[in-house]
């Protein structure tokens, strides 16, 4: 674990940043005529040469529908398309491919299960656990099946630090509890949840668990098998991936009771005017041609991801994180939200004084650093700090400790600028 | 640093109008939940114009200079002239370019004054 | 209209085919060390270099998540991202962007409509009319969603010929008929059905139009307004736009009066832990990240077709399709499924005496030629006339006589072949 | 034209055991619907081992000629050596590649067999 006393460096210990910017053609651009310092990679990360190559040379050499055609490029399509279903299962420590459904992002998987799984199985009087720190993508979807079919949603507190309060998991772990729906990592407070505590916390409770991988699968290692629990969604585009894909990994058993989501070509068996029967896996929650190319394309980024290793990567990300909450402390009237570097991922979310965050970012882009800010889709997270707003900034594997230096320095000038 | 013009700056720090009117014939809420951005507008009409104007709530540089350069604007207008208000006065006043996402910053006060211009014809209860 | 006794010409009268060949890399490729022939466009269309560039072009330059960040490069992502969106929407003549929706494509499309307008709208006994001439993509999610609500399917029979038996439209058209839902043209007969008259009778009877465009929209002029419909489905990946993106247009007030379909990011306005509030048209249907580089793709197709004209397209088809048809009916034992060449677009179905259509589809992809074999997504329509599968060869722009001549001694080779 | 060997020609236009058994031991009928390929086997089954075997259906060349080439090979084996055959088995016998998608006619003989020879073990009727 880097320590936060430690010296700023060009690269991490861990990394050669330098020779890796190379392979992200976006960040040799200025913006307002600066170098490009891109620290919204929570947002959506850039992709790397190889994963632009894997979807063009797809596109110029082998395209064509998948999985129905008796003919060459089809054949090879569907050859390279279930060959990343296939990298993307690995990279997760799936048991196999057919447990991997791809999705459009993160959040249409977390809906697939809460249409095939929830309205199948959920009854009025069953609750949900969810946390107060979960991105829309983890809230809205039970809300609306709660409205549907009058099921209880409960949430875990946080405390002021930014982790889980869930020292009392009986209480909220009820015996009518069926599901466990929670982040492994806040995409605004930085903190890392214990997985396997709560995956353990919740199955002791019969309830199963849900864990929305968004911001974990892309900085760290994640095994499905290994954290023991049940589905896992998460989106290509935060990991050096294309737009358009992302995927829910569910263990077989729970995938093979549940009924299709959306009806269509592909996922079907037989098809008769006035009914069908379903596929076998992953196909059955497919429906209609899928994105080829952008699963071909994330194949190419688990590949990348891969051969730096993601021990390496979230080892490189403590690192930036720990040197940038150091230095983000010494901003005048900066306040960060979330807990220590030793339990969050790479990203510091702040606000600064009664600086709007829309002019925190306004100022630092006219400096060519790009962070975000708002409510980041986690309006209650908010809410439960009181606050309307706040600014983040974000790391990937492509930043360094420079690029820390350049925002520190450009926040220094925010405060000159808005001051009275 | 365009979007920081120097008298974008002094509107923020130095907003005009900010605070309440006395009597107020026509006050409007709005907010902009994207951002956490919020408005009260007040307005004071009488014989179907503007005479006095007034604004608080919390919001970014550009939504709160745009209110206070609104304000200034528009007293002494008729409802009529604000009815015919659209988002390319609001920009002429601020003189930046405003991209699409902040774009909702810079019209919240505008959605507000129409909202409590129009509203009140509606109710047909315009005139003090 | 082109007449079936032209004579061939390397290109049809409507295109400068050659020249434009040279725009689509992959038509460069051999298989099997011959040229490649590729007439599986009904599948999925190749893409143009014009295409695969804006893509790259906006990952090499843009990228960053849209609508949500203050900083330049999501501005720029957010403006190109919307304009891509307006650019559909004029191209199939809608009053305006809003009322476009980006989905994975033309199922998911069809499968928001049931899911959200579906489950607000539909009673038991209310009833949904079809036609047996349909994708599966517009056949099983009405049957899931009559399994689920008690509502009745009707269906419109086809005549010998592959034309809509709509003689009797009252009988069918029910005044529990809520919704007719049928493609605009079949991609297995090629028929081109009237859209504007089965929609004036369905409004007659008080039913609205789901049009399924997955194969209009890439091959014909299309105006929803003009139609008078109220839904229309279709996808990029077969109009020479990228994988993993389509469209839902759908009428502004029906839109605005339906409830969301998926919960996440971007759909919301306001989110508390118990409630939400949803967003405006278009995006209140769409959460969670978009397919963003795709819809710029999508955008980039749409250009490169205006810039032929939607006209042109049709024209250049039909006369491929004559020719085709003229062609193929000398080939011994082939027998063509489908209406003339004046009702149709461009595809010819056909089987080819006992010769199994997957050995069809192999001995040719020996040849370099593409064409699809089986039930192309429409069993019931392959069992209305009493064959398993069929073979299916299907043109687009950058197709050329001169192809139909090698498909044609491709099949005599076929017949010679397995002979007995 | 791999795909299409003279010897599967061969097996495909004169189909070794294609017709009925008088009194099969076991029958089963499978289909793949994505081709619209069907077979129906028929297997008698004496002290454990295939003594004749005979299949109908319709299907493409690859998977008819895969039929008649696995009934030639399995007469003679025993269920317990059957059980062991997998898809590796069928492709030898093919001897050709075979694609992603063409694999599912290729296999379809196969899994008709290993259903049939699986069915029985499970029902615990086995011989005769
Ligand atoms: C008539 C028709 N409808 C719907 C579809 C489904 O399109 P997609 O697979 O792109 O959703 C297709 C294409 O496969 C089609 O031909
Ligand atoms: C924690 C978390 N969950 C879910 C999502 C939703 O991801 P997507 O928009 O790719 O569906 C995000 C990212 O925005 C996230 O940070």
């Amino acid at each position: 674990m880097p320590t936060a006393t430690m010296t700023p460096i060009p690269n991490t210990q861990y990394l050669d940043v330098h020779a890796l910017r190379a392979d992200f053609p976006i960040l040799h651009r200025r913006v307002h005529d600066k170098p490009l310092v891109y620290l919204d990679s929570a947002a959506s990360s850039q992709k790397p040469q190889a994963v632009l190559d894997a979807m063009e040379r797809y596109y110029e050499t082998t395209h064509a529908n998948v999985h129905r055609g008796v003919h060459t490029l089809s054949e090879e399509a569907t050859v390279q398309y279930e060959a990343a279903r296939a990298r993307v299962a690995d990279f997760i420590g799936a048991c196999c491919p057919k447990e991997v459904i791809w999705t459009r992002n993160a959040t249409e998987a977390i809906n697939l299960v809460a249409y095939s799984w929830g309205r199948a199985n959920l009854r009025r009087g069953d609750r949900i656990l969810l946390t107060e720190m979960e991105h829309h993508a983890n809230l809205v979807p039970w809300q609306i099946l709660a409205a549907e079919t009058s099921v209880d949603l409960d949430f875990v507190p946080i405390a002021d630090n930014g982790t889980l309060i869930l020292d009392d998991p009986d209480r909220l772990l009820t015996p009518r509890t069926r599901l466990f729906a929670f982040t492994a990592m806040s995409n605004v407070l930085g903190t890392i949840n214990p997985v396997k505590e709560l995956t353990a916390a919740a199955h002791r409770a019969g309830a199963l668990v849900l864990v929305d991988g968004a911001q974990s699968v892309p900085h760290m290692p994640v095994n499905v098998q290994e954290l023991d629990i049940d589905f896992l969604a998460f989106s290509a585009h935060k990991m050096l991936g294309p737009t358009g894909i992302g995927a829910l990994w569910g263990r077989r058993e729970l995938l093979n009771a549940m009924p299709p989501f959306m009806g269509g070509g592909d996922m079907i068996r037989e098809v008769h005017l006035r009914e069908s029967t379903w596929n076998e896996l992953p196909w059955k929650f497919e429906a209609g041609t899928p994105a080829i190319a952008e699963a071909i394309g994330f194949g190419a980024a688990v590949d990348y991801l891969d051969a730096i290793g993601m021990d390496t990567v979230h080892r490189h990300e403590q690192e930036i994180t720990a040197y940038a909450m150091q230095k983000l402390s010494e901003v005048e009237g900066l306040k960060i939200l979330g807990p220590g570097p030793e339990q969050r991922g790479g990203l510091v979310s702040f606000i600064l004084g009664d600086v709007h965050p829309h002019d925190i970012a306004g100022v630092l882009d006219s400096m060519g650093i790009a962070i975000r800010a708002g409510h980041h889709c986690a309006q209650p997270l908010h809410e439960r700090y009181g606050i309307p707003a706040s600014a983040r900034a974000s790391f990937y594997i492509y930043n360094t400790e420079a690029e820390i230096d350049l925002l520190v320095a450009g926040l220094h000038k925010v405060v000159e600028f808005f001051s009275y | 640093m365009d979007l920081y013009a120097e008298e974008i700056l002094d509107h923020y720090k130095h907003p005009r109008h900010f605070g309440h009117l006395d009597n107020p014939t026509l006050t409007y809420h709005d907010t902009n939940p994207f951002c956490g951005d919020e408005i009260n507008l007040e307005l004071r009409i009488e014989d179907d114009h503007v005479v006095d104007v007034a604004f608080t709530g919390q919001g970014c540089a550009i939504s709160r200079a745009a209110a206070s350069m609104m304000s200034e604007e528009i007293i002494g207008m008729s409802l009529d002239e604000l009815k015919e208000w659209d988002k390319d006065n609001i920009l002429d006043l601020l003189g930046i370019e405003v991209g699409p996402v902040r774009i909702k910053c810079a019209l919240l006060p505008l959605k507000a004054l129409k909202a409590a211009v129009w509203g009140l014809g509606e109710d047909d209860t315009v005139t003090r």
